[in-house]
């Protein structure tokens, strides 16, 4: 379960070096989680063997998904800043899927798999990395802002801490309604030292929002280590506010989707914010332009990482451990994402670029009668 | 027709719409218990209670993203802040998120959010406390700019703006508050945004103008009636949308301009209107548009620093003799 | 002693509902301070009586000060907004006194007496409120502005929370250069809810800078009890960051003088910040322009304060009960504190108001051989 | 001279002041160990250690305050923002107290302080990442803003604003740092800010612009030379001070004006030369001063779009054609 710090741990730097056997790729953090040693997994999370199977196939999507966006980026389909969540795939499995589908789901930039655990067609999620007019945003907005009002992904945001306000305000939406419908918004850690957090999660304890913020803790904001920003850990940082906090292991799907499937319940029925350190790791640079490693954190760090604290290979495991799962099955599995994945870019590849006409449209969601409101003095099209 | 102060207005507009549309509800500093820093929102607690009418922490980005979300949600928020001199804390939200978002969504998320409060100075509250803060909102494409100087102006454009389906920043004058003017008894009551109006008609020379600096233009075309001069004033109510068809007849009509504003002149609201005279009516110009605007200081505290700073009638009778080449 | 709460106080509403016997105007927080009540105060906080007078003298000059600027505000002579200190006077002696004149003070709006307590001259104060020549900022900054940089006091700032990131530069310099100055930074409860003090009060703790952030907790921001915009206690909000934490009673200047004395002391030995919240209470409106009490505090809350918390009353008290002051001797004090008020009125009202050249003044530091930076088109002074 | 990225200049501007000023500072997100986002602090770390080369939180209000107190109690911050865009987060400080200390203090707190990083767009980073920043910095008294659009500039500028006393906003182009020029071999090679310079001499229609945007300027010079017309290109490198003599110069001896810019065009920097060249060469003028800016739209992510919005040489061969009416 949920492994829940009650103290402000000042100590955390000595915890570190205390702690030599840790089985989770945070080594920043010294813990070691014992659920990953469960005798019986499905049982002990409480989900069933046949739920588990969905949230495999859930991560291999979003692995080949990105593995896809990787190589398109590669060859240059993909322009700009693309940030891939590969090793992170539980974060967006464990903590949408125990959403309904009226449930809103806010995030940064590091979007993809996000929007695809809320229900954004592969598709469109491609063809936005594309910037085609079949992408979700029609093309204007690109990887960092992928958005579906048709399923509540609200975005896809470009500014370090900048969503969490936004979710605020859907919380109050929902508040205001008086609806029971729940907000998750993720974050990265380095958004935890954003004034727009500490307002943000004030605002939400007083008037007792139903939103859920979620620290995707993969210990580095850029090249910057979590440790070397802040003195005390994620976990203790939300604790300032009179919001319930809590930790999970975010490199096991099982432990964050028990985690969050209680914390959703718990905000749909008594309401209020909750705050949640889901650690994990990225297994790639921080953006496509980054090194994996880099400087800041060693080659033997993500190596042991990618062996002992895949997502992926964690839950393959477990299921094959418990012969709920067989190799044949598991290809079959893959083959499936890597199909979508294809067939994602496929699509993205002949959806067409955007009308030049969509470079005026949308920025004034109201044209008024009188005054004028573009100033480029150039030809726009007819009625703008 | 009912006489009412600008403050009056602004609450009337408030509480009819909250009454109209069950969506909208006021957010910012002191606008609850306290009715409203300025006593805008005075009554409104009462009457809508405290879903709707809600005193937040003094968290400016805070509370304007909050704004920001609830619009894309669905809400009609308004936000004030208690002036926009604190709103620097928040631009982030409203340049970045709020004026961005339907562009960026594809159309997806309208954002039917006013951010309100007053801009620029009262009297003697110095440098931190007297911007006038136009510029930064009319700058980014996706955000609009009302500027209301009577409390007529002030109901109707504070109701169209809530209505609007973009972001409004609606500013408002700490010194026109008490400001008592005839204002149309008609729930419906809507001044259209991007609309300017002539104040005043004259046939010699235009002072274009906007906010309270209206009632300096207003004075300062009456101190040039004695002199025989007819000045046109045209105030341009909302600064973007900009009616650009009203400040071009004012202009063809007289030849000659004067704009005066309260803030800035470097990149101030009339460095773009000149603009825009000299790129569409270049021909028609018998003289440079010249400008009237704050000393290009931040604003001192002594009173009689304070003074100079400011624009003045006596300033614009002199831009307007130059320009008429008097 | 100052009196640190170890947890986060998540029960601060049944607390206050629980606590009958109040002796401190904080009503909201439910303390009964039992310093209050020792039987030696002097012995008790190590500061001879012959100190305590002249912390004494101090707060009745503050006090005369501020009623001398209450005076002239209502007829007109200074302008704008004002914000009066009387009732905190504790904690300008308190928190200031103890501090070498090379440490610095920085400030908020509400800044006349902190100024006074750092050293500014009384006239030099008053003129600037008064807006004239001679006063601390030359006229133009006001009194929410005053600056002295002669005694290190560096304003006097109008954005709530804007002073506290100041605060932290100035402990970087400290930091930088290795100095042992203290940085002694106010700010008022409602200013813990802007960004600025989260993101100051976690560069504090990593870089260890040297301030002290005192929130002059009057309980209200404005028309805003603090409990209205916070879940949890003034205190409680410094605890995420790692930085030690401390409450004291702040309307008992003996109580708040040895406090700062030992955390001055250990800030200058061993460096990094502390956060004081230091328990107060406004007796006069926000400024000048609301009314004593408004609809947000009871009359009779006003009233209490008044008669049970004020900060001169309870050290008189103390130093006749001890028999360490007597009435002539208070009468000579005040007629001192007087004096001195008046004379700085009288000072402020003869000092002329600047010279229109100063409008054009100290926009720019440098001005640049090429290049215009004046763009109003008026006529300037020679040379700018 | 010497050969060198712009990236490169500004790295030897910030080791050279450094090296010559003890109290000159750098602090940023990712500028020690990860040599800045975009590698312009790289070695600076290793060289000057961790005291003088700081990685901060991202945290843009409390650092950006962070540099304007360190500044006030004496030290010469620079502070990096990743950019601009970012910096919206922290204009409170820089507004409201960089830009007004000096003055609310009666000169008792010069702000010698650099913000620096990068504005505009680079290559399809959408609406959040794109904007270009000028007008936001440089309508408030108090802050300087620089904009250089080569290394030698770069280099010279960065210089003079680390030495300068005012507060300066630098803004370094994303798309330039991989730039290549000459750049004098002098240590104190300081180029004074306000200086605009004749990037390219022409007779018939100046092309005045700043930034990023001067390479555009000279490829549609190129263009307009094979025409048969000689443009003059006018790079202000600051746009405030502002070398206002030069933009008279250059538009008395041409008579015909084009801005270009790569921001939007309301109230862009534009907007100030275009009035300025109203005001004070009204007579001088053959045609209406032109402009050339993005669309006035959020930028958009799309390829094609983004080309779409962007000024480019084409527009403003057009531009210039317009104003000499051929
Ligand atoms: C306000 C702001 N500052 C800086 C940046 C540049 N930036 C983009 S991502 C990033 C690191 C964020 O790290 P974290 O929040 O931990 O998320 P992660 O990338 O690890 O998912 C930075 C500094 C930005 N986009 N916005
Ligand atoms: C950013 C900002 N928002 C709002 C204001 C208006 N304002 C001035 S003082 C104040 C209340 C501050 O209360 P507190 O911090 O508790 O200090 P106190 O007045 O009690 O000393 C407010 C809302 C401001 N000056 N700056
Ligand atoms: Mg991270
Ligand atoms: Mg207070």
């Amino acid at each position: 379960m949920a492994q829940t710090t009650a103290e402000p741990d000042q100590n955390a730097e000595q915890a570190e070096e205390a702690a030599p056997d840790i089985n989770s790729a945070r080594a920043a953090d010294g813990h070691r989680w014992e659920t990953r040693d469960v005798e019986d997994p499905f049982d002990h999370f409480g989900i069933p063997a046949e739920d588990a199977r969905g949230l495999l196939a859930d991560m291999l999507l979003y692995r080949r998904f990105e593995e896809k966006a990787e190589e398109a980026y590669a060859i240059g389909k993909i322009g700009g800043f693309c940030h891939l969540h590969i090793g992170q795939e539980a974060a967006a499995a464990g903590c949408i899927k125990p959403l309904r589908s009226e449930d809103y789901v806010v995030t940064a930039y590091r979007d993809h798999t996000q929007a695809l655990a809320k229900g954004v067609e592969p598709e469109a999620v491609m063809a936005e990395l594309y910037g085609r007019r079949d992408g979700a945003s029609g093309g204007k907005g690109g990887s960092m802002h992928i958005f579906d009002k048709s399923v509540r992904f609200m975005g896809g945001h470009g500014i370090v801490g900048g969503q969490i306000p936004l979710a605020a305000g859907i919380g109050w939406k929902v508040h205001y309604r008086e609806e029971d419908e729940v907000v998750v918004c993720f974050m990265g850690d380095a958004a935890v030292n954003q004034g727009a957090f500490h307002e943000t999660l004030n605002m939400s304890a007083i008037w007792q929002l139903p939103v859920i913020y979620v620290v995707e803790n993969n210990a580095y904001g850029m090249g910057t280590a979590f440790k070397r920003v802040s003195k005390l850990s994620v976990a203790d940082r939300g604790k300032g506010y009179g919001i319930p906090c809590s930790s999970v292991d975010g490199q096991d799907v099982l432990a964050t989707y028990a985690h969050f499937r209680d914390l959703v319940a718990g905000v749909r029925e008594q309401g209020g914010p909750r705050y949640v350190d889901v650690q994990t790791y990225r297994f790639r640079g921080h953006s496509m332009s980054d090194p994996v490693s880099g400087t800041y954190r060693s080659k033997a760090e993500v190596k042991s990482a990618t062996e002992h604290d895949d997502p992926i290979a964690l839950l393959r495991d477990r299921l094959m451990d418990a012969d709920e799962l067989d190799q044949e099955a598991l290809e079959e599995m893959d083959a499936d994402a890597r199909e979508t994945a294809s067939a994602a870019a496929d699509f993205a590849d002949e959806s067409p670029p955007p009308d030049p006409e969509a470079l005026y449209t949308h920025v004034w969601a109201e044209v008024n009668e009188h005054g004028r409101l573009f100033f480029d003095g150039r030809d726009r099209p007819e009625g703008l | 027709m009912a006489s009412m102060t600008y403050r009056a207005a602004l609450n009337e507009a408030l509480r009819e719409e909250m009454e109209r549309d069950p969506d909208v509800f006021l957010m910012g500093e002191e606008v609850a218990e306290y009715d409203g820093a300025y006593k805008v929102s005075k009554g409104l607690l009462d009457e809508f209670g405290e879903r709707r009418v809600v005193d937040s922490p003094i968290s400016e980005l805070g509370f304007g993203g909050l704004g920001v979300g609830a619009a894309m949600a669905g809400l009609r928020p308004v936000i004030e802040f208690m002036t926009f001199n604190f709103a620097f804390l928040a631009i982030d939200q409203v340049i970045n998120a709020a004026a961005k978002m339907y562009y960026m969504s594809n159309g997806q998320f309208p954002m039917p959010v006013v951010f309100r409060g007053p801009t620029g100075a009262a009297l003697q509250l110095s440098a931190q406390h007297s911007q006038a803060c136009e510029t930064y909102y009319a700058h980014a494409p996706g955000c609009k700019v009302v500027t209301p100087a009577t409390p007529a102006d002030a109901k109707g454009l504070l109701k169209a703006s809530i209505r609007d389906d973009d972001p409004v920043a609606f500013m408002e004058g700490e010194l026109l508050y008490n400001f008592k003017g005839e204002v149309p008894e008609d729930d419906d009551f809507v001044i259209p945004l991007g609309k300017a109006e002539v104040k005043r008609e004259g046939a010699d020379v235009s002072i274009i103008t906007h906010g309270k600096m209206l009632h300096v233009a207003l004075q300062a075309a009456n101190k040039l009636e004695e002199d025989g001069v007819e000045a046109e004033v045209l105030d341009l109510r909302t600064v973007r949308p900009l009616d650009v068809d009203a400040i071009l007849e004012t202009v063809k009509k007289t030849n000659r301009a004067v704009y005066l504003e309260e803030g800035w002149s470097f990149l101030g609201v009339g460095a773009q209107v000149v603009t825009l005279i000299q790129e569409e009516a270049f021909d028609w110009l018998d003289a440079p548009v010249l400008r009237v605007t704050q000393a290009d200081v931040p604003m001192p505290y002594a009173k009689n620093l304070e003074q100079l700073a400011k624009p003045n009638a006596d300033r614009v009778v002199d831009a307007c003799n130059k320009v008429l080449y008097r």
